[in-house]
């Protein structure tokens, strides 16, 4: 199954791409593109602690199945609105 | 009115957008660029967000507000591109049948739009230096309520 | 700025008056003229003040909110004469560098205007009758907050 | 000595006059001013309880003492602002 990734921040910034499509195995989760990520950037596995993953715009966990078509985001720690 | 934009926020727009004639109670809030973060010049902000979700999580929060204080008229927005001083890069409205709800419950969206919204903020110091800015501690220790 | 006015007031121009570079929030309030009180409909509201003192009472106000939390930019309208439904009755502006004061000193603010500040509300019915309106209950209970 | 007296709300409703000015005898305080319209519009004393006072602008009690040319003024209890 094919599903989007985004990218955002600092992850966008790392990666040096803002999306990408992502041939899956049937059954896969979000934990499959945590593994496939880190192969290209071993440090990102520093940042999952503080990072989160959203599938079709709501939060999910590592163990979110995912289905054709799906859009996966990885969310850095947001830092929207103002520091006042 | 949840929205993500490019264009200038003006205080006007999220205000009329929250105005009814059974609420008497206007709450708003402008979160506007300031010229230095603890003390170091800036030149200006970048904002990226996930629009489609932001906006999403924007009403999710209005949902909140109006389960927890019966407050129907919200309105949110936030500003992504660059942004220069004094520009608003946030801004809520409630419009409320009481003044005490409404300042309850426009505090309350900050504290949420903060936690949940996927947006980041970019800072470019006046020195030319920039960098994606790291959430303060409490957002380290309170990581399920962002979920 | 303290001001008594004829003329409509808008949330921007409070806004205006509290603008700074140092300030990242600004909270507003907007009081409107609802169209009815306890569900009877009202036609229009008339406003009278004591202007010189009225204004001064606004400045103490301010002056208050600055001892309180360091807040120095503060500003407060209140309009008088015919308002038709929907207008707004008092507006108060804060700027301030964090939020959570901003909050606090808005709404406290409201609070001590509707206190200390001489301005009388007259309500005209859609029924064609008329009322000076008698403040509620706490107002009698906590005389010595006006002095 | 002379000084003005200013009248807003109900008490200007029931005086039908907005202002006026008084001839007070020297050591006059607030209450000689209220003695006297007491005398015009005598229900003006159940409202004293919740009336105040002010004398050039301030919030002044009955022993306030008066001097040539102040402005005093009857304050009804105020309503301004908003009811919400």
């Amino acid at each position: 199954m094919k599903v989007t990734v985004k990218y955002f921040a600092v992850c966008h910034e790392m990666l040096n791409r803002s999306e990408e499509e992502m041939q899956l195995p049937e059954g896969s989760t979000v934990i499959t593109i945590l593994k496939r990520l880190e192969e290209e950037w071993p440090e990102i596995a520093e940042f999952y602690e503080v990072m989160q993953m959203s599938v079709n715009w709501e939060y999910a966990t590592e163990n979110t199945e995912l289905t054709e078509g799906d859009e996966v985001a990885l969310i850095p720690p947001v830092t929207g609105g103002t520091d006042v | 009115m949840f929205k993500i934009t490019e264009q200038i926020i003006t205080g006007a727009e999220v205000q009329q957008a929250v105005e009814a004639p059974d609420a008497g109670a206007i709450v708003l809030f402008l979160g506007t660029v300031r010229n230095n973060t603890d003390g170091r010049p800036v030149q200006h902000l970048e904002y990226e967000a996930y629009p489609p979700m932001a906006e999403k999580k924007m009403a999710e929060i209005a949902k909140e507000i109006t389960n927890k204080w019966g407050i129907h008229h919200i309105a949110m927005m936030h500003r992504v591109g660059k942004l220069q001083i004094g520009e608003v890069s946030v801004a809520v409205a409630v419009a409320s049948p009481h003044r005490k709800d409404g300042f309850k419950a426009c505090k309350y969206a900050m504290n949420r739009l903060k936690q949940i919204v996927p947006i980041w903020k970019r800072e470019v110091w006046a020195d030319g230096e920039a960098e994606w800015v790291k959430p303060d501690a409490v957002f380290f220790e309170q990581p399920s309520e962002q979920t």
